[in-house]
């Protein structure tokens, strides 16, 4: 061709790289964010993560005659990843439930944030702090994306029912400040396309995206994940675990997660406990937990 | 008024205990529900002394009411027993059990009148009019298991309740336009009264035949339906359904038919509800409310037990029996037409899944 | 095809997040809300077909406002909360009484006649407080044994008013009559001016409902209804929630039954709110779609023109049906109905109306 | 310029917007959608904002003469970087956001960037990975700052942060909005205002240099010429680093006031179009076809009524529509059918695409096929074409309202001259728009600008009888026969391509007697036919060897022939000879591009043997070759083709040409 160049050729060129770019984009991210939460900087993390924000102590649970949880210990710590791993049945998912308050454990202490506590109605967990997503999606199915992550504000909503009844004055400006709040969210987990979607109607990722959107509308200090890649493609995964990192290393929000993919409880957490039949039969860094040989035989030698 | 002094000392014990019994229990229970229990212990426990000085006063004529109202319970727990049976098997909350009840019994009357109309004597006329309603509600349970809960399938407990109330209308517009909407007199049993223990009592116990018979009847019903959940493979595969849907269709019993049976025996149910309440009130429209009568019934048994329908229904009858004579006497007539219902929300406040209901562990 | 959105974009939160965010259905609304203020009014006046008629404005406009009002109350339990409730009635029963006993004064506390509206409002005010009384069972119980304690309410009130002669101020009939509905020197009495006042109750709480369901306390009530355990969990107080939408809810189902019992009957007794009106309200629920204000609307419009259209259909085309096989022929459309719509579509005619809407917007393409 | 008096005729950029901010205080300027709404800026808030990033700037040591890398999608902030760095005599260069980080490493070092205002994390990453390459890279800033939080803050800055800055200092200092306006009335309009590099295919991308006069008046003539106005609303999509953007959105904004609205995201860019509805679109053709594709689709499925209903209107369109936007006269039963189809599917189409208050749209670059061109013409849409290059300011050409016709590309804009050359057949113009030189490339501004001023577009064209350009070909593709005659192939490729039967085609002729064709036909329409007219066939090569199609094609060849003949300098490129080729060319098998462009050089190796039987009289060739499948697997298709020939017809356009001249 001549030295000159035909002016349009430039946006063909410009609007088909730009298509390819996001997934790709992405995968830089995951990759830099993967780095950045990986062995890198594990070390800056221990520094950073200081005392202990909820303590369990020899909590034990059992529905009737069975037993789901006994007589477990463990700590998180501020700004940490925790990561809780065990087979199936092991009561992982029972756990977060004491520890939100949704079960409450026949003995045993709960410490959060220097309170002990035994029984309450997971309101007050919620308000005290502590948020979360569930293993098989819990979304308010009715609502839009929106209106489930402005769900989540509820706790930081004050205007009583008459201003909301006639829509007006403080009201409005209530709602407004916290569409924001929700829409920076929104914006953070990239689901502006679904703004406006019935949650019922969406793919499940894109679901599971939404309720950590409403965990994190709460603004919560303890962040509970049960199960948060739970048959996620890998592409959602590394969105997800990007997602994890961001919001524990730059809102500093403590994290408590069960999960079954190993890589990914291996690179996203400081410190694993492994629960075995509602025992808990190790408790340390990744590195420890993979060497124990209870655990390998538990569980990592079972079933993977 | 010699009960009140009673009833206010056992009052004060009773709401003691049930303090007592509040703070000892290590369960999860708010301030709210410590109030509400504490209330209703001492609501209970003035009732109950009130009545127990009523029973001292006249005991003749408090055995004379307990009986009856035991025996007026047994007919609504003929109504609860078909209730729990579609309960049970498909989770299906049936509003329409009182409009069955209706269709029965105007089949029933309805081809009764018209076989005697035309000279047929009683002995064949009776089992042709009973051989014609049991087709008739052979039909709608087959009507309703096709069109209403098969598309149905899988919904929740709400959407299915409420269809039950749409195939309410349908039966009774449609049994009215069929059979008409008059009242029909049916006389199969006595309804004469017999005077017990006049020896004992002043007067004597008025005990209503009909009453027996319809105990006895409910009697060799629950027998029957035992026996045929214990005994034939049908009953045996209901149980199954009962306890496991998919478990049982992966066993190879097909869930359409298994649920056209359970309604069919419920219907078969409703037609002996039907004879017993026919005989008493005359078949009519009303007798659907039977039905509205039998969720207290449920409530306070629970959902799921055929021993908890028959308990249920003796506490409501005997419970609003009493209540409507010796309470009526203080604050006005016609407490039968409610007490039920508050007598099933307080034990809903105390226990939700019912007296013999299984407790209900919540998961997310 | 009517739809034209492009254009209407928005520059902030409110206005995003306004009742009607499209310019077309402003319009719509708009149109409609003049009509009905305005145009029947002057049709009415000028006697223009079928206006002129005062059938059309006393027994088809008048009940079917009221049982709107009454329907958006029970859709805001109902749809939004996803508490069921069948002792409405009831509700409509308290509204009413209290409303006559704040009416015409209860001398015994010293409380002398109240004007009307504040009569009404009191009547659902007090409603309210029942609504919540009878709500705490919620809290601990779901679902169909819910229903059950709602019907507690609707047999006891259907008593206490039947029983209590306090309420009908003693009158030996057990019937009353509603005070002059003088509204600050307006006597309302014509069936316009009937029309008129129970129209501006009703597009006010209509409103009132609107904005309470799309704000925060109405995703409180979507979210203890979609998933209680999970709201929990966020932090949604079930107590406040459940007790709120009840109270709303037999607020309006309240100030409804004063006026169907002030404004629409003028004299009545307890059988005016029966059970059946309660399963009445719940139908109208049903058929014109939970969770929707507009189909609280659609539901009481269609109820209440079955039987009149089953009276003047058959005749018209000469074959008069007899009132009893009307009112079993109703049975029969009914029941019918409610399971159709229950099968194919669960959320009823305002899930019809939206998905035409949809199409419209997205005409030509079918999706 | 008028440089005393700059309200009244500004001549720079900045001092636009300065004007704009007092004309047009309130109006709408900007809307970016973000958090769900669309943030919006009047030209007084933009003026704030500008000034306070370029006090930001200067703060950070920006100074005259400097260069400023932009890089990212369309935002404001980026906007009012290239107006913030203006002000203070920096020179913009926009980069295309998607580049890879090496080409972006030349253009950096050559354009001898101090400063990098980016949008995102991926634009600073792709810049720290090669920051060790380019020494005079003293700081990047940024606009969006999430993912950003850990990284060297010595390196990094936010636009926020200087404009934080750049307020504290106008806060502080009273002189300091002073000073910062007479550097702004300082600026003249011969002053460089932007370099856009173009992407050349064959060696470095080269730096045009525009001057601030070349964007004003070349913005304030294109809205002279489309009656653009501040009512007017557009939707910036297209790469910032393109001319086109650049004086779109940007020249034409900033001198008639318009407004510009950022999508959201590249994602809901079609979603943000229907919102906005703007008034002013371009897209290139290629844009339009995936749309009229997307309506045909979704057509596909609607129900049996409204299918025909679509179809039917749009036949009435097709009859009508183009003469009733012309305001044409047109018989009154179309017009009312017209009316109709507007109500039920013209209107509705336009509004489902967001062009509903559509008053102007241009498409460029690419020829358009007549059939996509009028489609959306007779929806209503004022669909137009240009022709222009980065050293023109884009225009060149534009086609008038009224006279809109599918194979020129208009008339000489305003102000804008035009000559053919003799005997290349090469357009030059001269124009207000015409660039200030290559940066760095003396040798290259002399090739390309003339002494006397005219510039070299590169393209081959010709002046038609109705004064409008037509454009033919490549310049250097534009080879001759034997008798001498222009051979222009990109031009009769194209004209074949439009008809529907024609996938695609290679045209062969130069240094030849005659031209001749590979064809392919178009197995959706084609297939269609077939179906219609009971034509059985299993596979592609069956139906291309069908003597049914052989006529249809010679029609179709016979029929463009014919119409060549009565083109100047084109008429010579009939085509005497053609072949359908018995397999569809293939990207896999290295026959077309990645972007479906036909690689000739490759096919006349690949099918010399056809080639030779083209031009050697005979009847049938064989031929095999190897293809690729789709599974990667290989093998070998081969078959007999068939060579047809056909009519050729004299020139009638010679006369015309020399009048014309």
């Amino acid at each position: 061709m001549s030295s000159n160049t035909v002016m349009p050729v430039a946006p063909a060129a410009g609007s088909t790289a730009a298509s390819t770019q996001p997934a790709e984009a992405s995968g830089l991210a995951v990759a830099a964010a993967r780095a950045a939460g990986g062995a890198g900087s594990r070390e800056d993390r221990a520094r950073r993560t200081g005392e202990v924000i909820l303590s369990v102590e020899n909590v034990s649970l059992s529905f009737g005659g069975v037993r789901a949880i006994s007589d477990v210990s463990f700590d998180i710590r501020k700004g940490e990843i925790r990561a809780i791993i065990g087979p199936n049945g092991a009561g992982k998912t029972s756990m977060l439930n004491v520890i939100n308050g949704f079960y409450f454990p026949q003995q045993g202490v709960i410490t959060f944030k220097g309170e002990k506590r035994r029984e309450m109605r997971p309101y007050f967990a919620a308000s005290s702090g502590i948020s979360r997503t569930f293993q098989n999606v819990a979304l308010f199915k009715g609502m839009s994306t929106l209106d489930n992550m402005m769900a989540g504000r509820t706790l930081k909503m004050q205007r009583g029912i008459l201003w909301q009844a006639l829509r007006f004055g403080p009201a409005v400006n209530e709602e407004m400040r916290h569409r924001e709040v929700v829409e920076k969210l929104i914006d953070f987990l990239e689901i502006q396309h679904i703004r406006k979607v019935p949650v019922g109607k969406l793919p499940y990722g894109l679901q599971k995206r939404v309720e950590l959107g409403r965990a994190l509308a709460m603004e919560p200090e303890l962040l509970l994940l049960d199960e948060p890649m739970a048959g996620m493609n890998l592409e959602e995964k590394e969105d997800m675990s990007r997602f994890i990192i961001t919001i524990n290393q730059h809102l500093g929000t403590t994290i408590a997660l069960i999960e079954h993919d190993m890589g990914v409880v291996m690179d996203l957490s400081d410190r694993v406990v492994v629960l075995e039949y509602g025992r808990k039969i190790a408790d340390g860094t990744p590195d420890q937990v993979k060497a124990d040989p209870k655990v390998i035989d538990a569980y990592l030698g079972v079933s993977h | 008024m010699s009960g009140l002094s009673f009833a206010i000392p056992g009052g004060i014990g009773a709401v003691l205990a049930g303090l007592m019994f509040v703070l000892l229990r290590g369960d999860r229970r708010s301030v709210v529900d410590t109030i509400v229990h504490v209330a209703l212990a001492a609501v209970t426990a003035v009732f109950l002394g009130y009545l127990a000085s009523r029973a001292i006063d006249n005991p003749g004529g408090f055995l004379e009411i307990l009986v009856g109202g035991l025996l007026s319970g047994v007919l609504y727990s003929l109504v609860a027993l078909g209730f729990v049976l579609i309960f049970k098997a498909s989770g299906v909350f049936n509003y329409a059990q009182g409009a069955m009840v209706l269709v029965a019994g105007l089949a029933l009357v309805r081809s009764l009148d018209y076989l005697t109309g035309l000279g047929v004597a009683n002995i064949v006329a009776i089992p042709l009019a009973i051989l014609f309603s049991g087709a008739v509600m052979a039909l709608c349970a087959f009507v309703i298991e096709k069109w209403v809960l098969r598309p149905l399938l899988n919904q929740d407990g709400l959407t299915l309740f409420m269809s039950t109330i749409g195939a309410t209308f349908v039966l009774e517009g449609l049994a009215q336009m069929v059979f008409g909407s008059g009242v029909y007199p049916l006389r199969l049993f006595p309804t004469d009264a017999w005077i017990l223990g006049e020896g004992m009592f002043p007067g004597g116990i008025l005990v209503n035949k009909l009453d027996v018979w319809g105990g006895l009847i409910a009697a060799i019903l629950v027998v029957a339906l035992a026996a045929f959940f214990q005994y034939t493979k049908t009953g045996r595969a209901l149980r199954a359904v009962a306890d496991d849907h998919a478990a049982a269709q992966s066993v190879g019993i097909p869930i359409s038919w298994i649920w056209f049976i359970v309604w069919l025996v419920a219907g078969i149910v409703a037609l002996v509800a039907a004879t017993v309440w026919g005989t008493k009130l005359g078949v009519q429209f009303s007798i659907v409310f039977l039905a509205l009568k039998a969720l207290p019934v449920l409530i306070i048994g629970g959902f799921t037990s055929v021993p908890g329908a028959i308990v249920g229904g003796l506490i409501v009858g005997a419970g609003e029996k009493l209540a409507e004579i010796y309470l009526g006497e203080l604050i006005g007539g016609g407490i039968e037409y409610w007490f039920a219902y508050v007598l099933a929300l307080a034990v809903l406040l105390v226990r939700p899944q019912g007296l013999y209901g299984e407790k209900i562990i919540e998961r997310i | 095809m009517l739809y034209r959105e492009t254009g209407q974009f928005k520059t902030t939160y409110s206005a995003d997040m306004a009742m009607l965010p499209l310019r077309q259905d402003r319009i719509a609304l708009g149109a409609l809300l003049v009509f009905a203020f305005v145009g029947i009014p002057l049709l009415a006046h000028f006697a223009v077909w079928p206006f002129g008629n005062e059938y059309l404005l006393r027994a088809i406009l008048l009940p079917f406002l009221i049982l709107s009002l009454a329907a958006i109350g029970v859709n805001i339990l109902i749809g939004y909360c996803g508490q069921i409730s069948l002792g409405s009635g009831a509700f409509m029963a308290i509204g009413a009484y209290m409303a006559y006993k704040f009416g015409t004064g209860m001398p015994e506390i010293g409380l002398p006649a109240l004007p009307v509206l504040p009569s009404i409002l009191l009547g659902g005010v007090c409603s309210a407080i029942v609504g919540v009384l009878f709500g705490i069972p919620s809290l601990r119980i779901k679902g169909l044994y819910l229903a059950v304690a709602t019907l507690a309410a609707q047999f006891f009130f259907d008593w206490l008013f039947l029983r209590v002669k306090w309420f009908t101020n003693y009158a030996p009939s057990g019937s009353v009559s509603a005070p002059e509905l003088n509204v600050f020197g307006w006597v309302v009495d014509e069936p316009i001016e009937r029309y008129l006042f129970c129209l501006a109750f009703v597009v006010f709480f209509a409103f009132v409902a609107k904005n309470l369901v799309r704000g925060a306390i109405g995703r409180q009530w979507m979210a203890i209804r979609d998933m209680d355990i999970a709201a929990e969990l966020m932090g949604i107080r079930p107590f406040f929630a459940k007790l709120s939408a009840f109270a709303v809810s037999s607020f309006m189902v309240g100030v409804a039954g004063a006026l169907w019992a002030f404004v629409y009957l003028g004299a009545w007794e307890p059988l005016a709110f029966s059970i059946d009106r309660s399963l009445q309200l719940l139908f109208m629920v049903i058929i014109g779609g939970l969770g929707s204000i507009l189909g609280s609307f659609l539901g009481a419009g269609f109820i209440l023109m079955v039987p009149i259209f089953l009276n003047v259909v058959p005749s018209e085309l000469g074959v008069p049906l007899s009132t009893e096989t009307i009112s079993h022929l109703e049975f029969i459309i009914f029941g019918s109905l409610i399971c159709f719509l229950l099968i194919k579509e669960p959320h009823g005619f305002a899930r019809l109306v939206s998905l035409a809407k949809e199409k419209l917007r997205l005409w030509p393409f079918p999706y | 310029m008028n440089a005393g008096q700059p309200q009244a005729n500004p001549d720079t950029v900045p001092k636009l917007l300065v004007r704009n901010a007092q004309v047009f205080a309130t109006r709408s300027a900007f809307r970016e959608k973000t958090l769900g709404i669309w943030q919006t800026w009047t030209w007084s808030e933009v003026l704030e904002e500008v000034r306070a990033l370029a006090l930001g700037l200067q703060a950070l040591g920006l100074g005259k003469g400097d260069t400023v890398a932009i890089i990212g999608d369309n935002r404001p902030h980026l906007y009012w970087t290239f107006t913030a760095a203006q002000s203070l005599g920096a020179i913009p260069v926009p980069l295309y956001q998607d580049s890879v980080a090496d080409e972006m490493a030349y253009v950096l070092d050559h354009a001898e960037v101090r400063f990098a205002v980016v949008e995102d994390q991926e634009q600073t990453d792709k810049l720290l990975s090669i920051a060790d390459r380019l020494p005079r890279l003293a700081r990047i800033v940024y606009h969006d700052p999430r993912g950003l939080e850990d990284y060297d803050p010595d390196r990094l800055t936010s636009i926020e942060a200087l404009q934080k800055t750049g307020r504290a200092k106008l806060a502080a200092d009273p002189g300091a909005a002073a000073a910062w306006m007479a550097g702004v009335e300082a600026g003249k309009g011969a002053d460089v205002s932007v370099m856009l590099y173009t992407s050349g295919t064959t060696g470095r991308p080269k730096g045009v240099m525009l001057t601030h006069d070349n964007v004003v008046i070349s913005g304030r003539n294109a809205n002279i010429f489309d009656r653009f106005t501040p009512e007017d609303t557009m939707i910036a999509y297209l790469p910032m680093a393109w001319v086109g953007d650049h004086i779109f959105s940007y020249g034409q904004a900033f001198a008639g006031g318009l407004t510009v609205c950022c999508p959201e995201s590249p994602e809901t860019a079609i979603d943000d179009r229907r919102e906005i509805g703007p008034s002013y679109f371009f897209a290139p053709p290629r844009v339009f076809e995936t749309m009229l594709t997307q309506i045909m689709v979704r057509m596909e499925d609607a129900g049996a009524i409204k299918k025909g209903m679509f179809h039917y209107f749009l036949k009435v369109a097709r009859r009508a529509g183009e003469n009733v936007l012309d305001g044409k006269p047109v018989g009154l039963v179309d017009r009312m059918l017209y009316g109709l189809g507007d109500l039920l599917v013209y209107a509705p189409l336009r509004n489902r695409i967001g062009f509903s208050n559509l008053r102007v749209a241009y498409t460029a670059g690419e020829a358009i096929g007549p059939e996509l061109f009028s489609f959306f013409r007779s929806l209503g849409i004022n669909l137009k074409q240009l022709y222009g290059q980065t050293e023109a300011s884009v225009f060149i050409t534009l086609q008038p309202d009224g006279e809109v016709f599918p194979e020129t590309v208009g008339k000489p804009g305003p102000d804008v001259q035009i000559r053919i050359e003799e005997g290349t057949g090469e357009v030059l113009f001269k124009s207000p728009g015409v660039f200030h030189k290559y940066f760095k490339n003396d040798e290259a501004t002399a090739a390309t600008k003339t002494a006397e001023g005219w510039v070299r577009t590169g393209d081959a064209g010709f002046i038609d009888a109705k004064g409008h350009l037509r454009i033919i070909d490549r310049a250097k593709d534009v080879g001759r026969l034997n008798s001498g005659a222009l051979f222009a192939p990109k031009y009769v490729e194209n004209r074949l391509k439009f008809y529907p039967e024609v996938k695609e085609a290679v045209v062969f002729g130069n240094g030849r007697d005659f031209a001749t064709a590979f064809i392919n036909i178009d197995l959706v329409s084609v297939g269609n036919w077939a179906e219609r007219n009971n034509v059985i066939y299993a596979s592609y090569q069956e139906l291309a060897a069908n003597p049914q199609v052989k006529d249809m094609i010679l029609k179709r060849v016979e029929e463009m022939n014919r119409s060549l003949a009565g083109e100047p300098l084109v008429s010579g490129s009939q085509v005497t000879r053609f072949l359908i080729l018995h397999k569809e060319l293939d990207a896999d098998d290295g026959e077309l591009t990645r972007t479906q462009k036909v690689r000739r050089g490759f096919i006349a190796d690949r099918y010399g043997a056809l080639i030779t039987a083209l031009y050697d009289g005979s009847r049938q060739a064989h031929i095999s070759v190897e293809v690729t499948y789709e599974d990667g697997r290989k093998g070998k298709i081969e078959g007999d083709v068939d060579i047809v020939d056909v009519p050729t017809f004299p020139s009638t356009a010679a006369t015309l040409k020399e009048a014309a001249e």
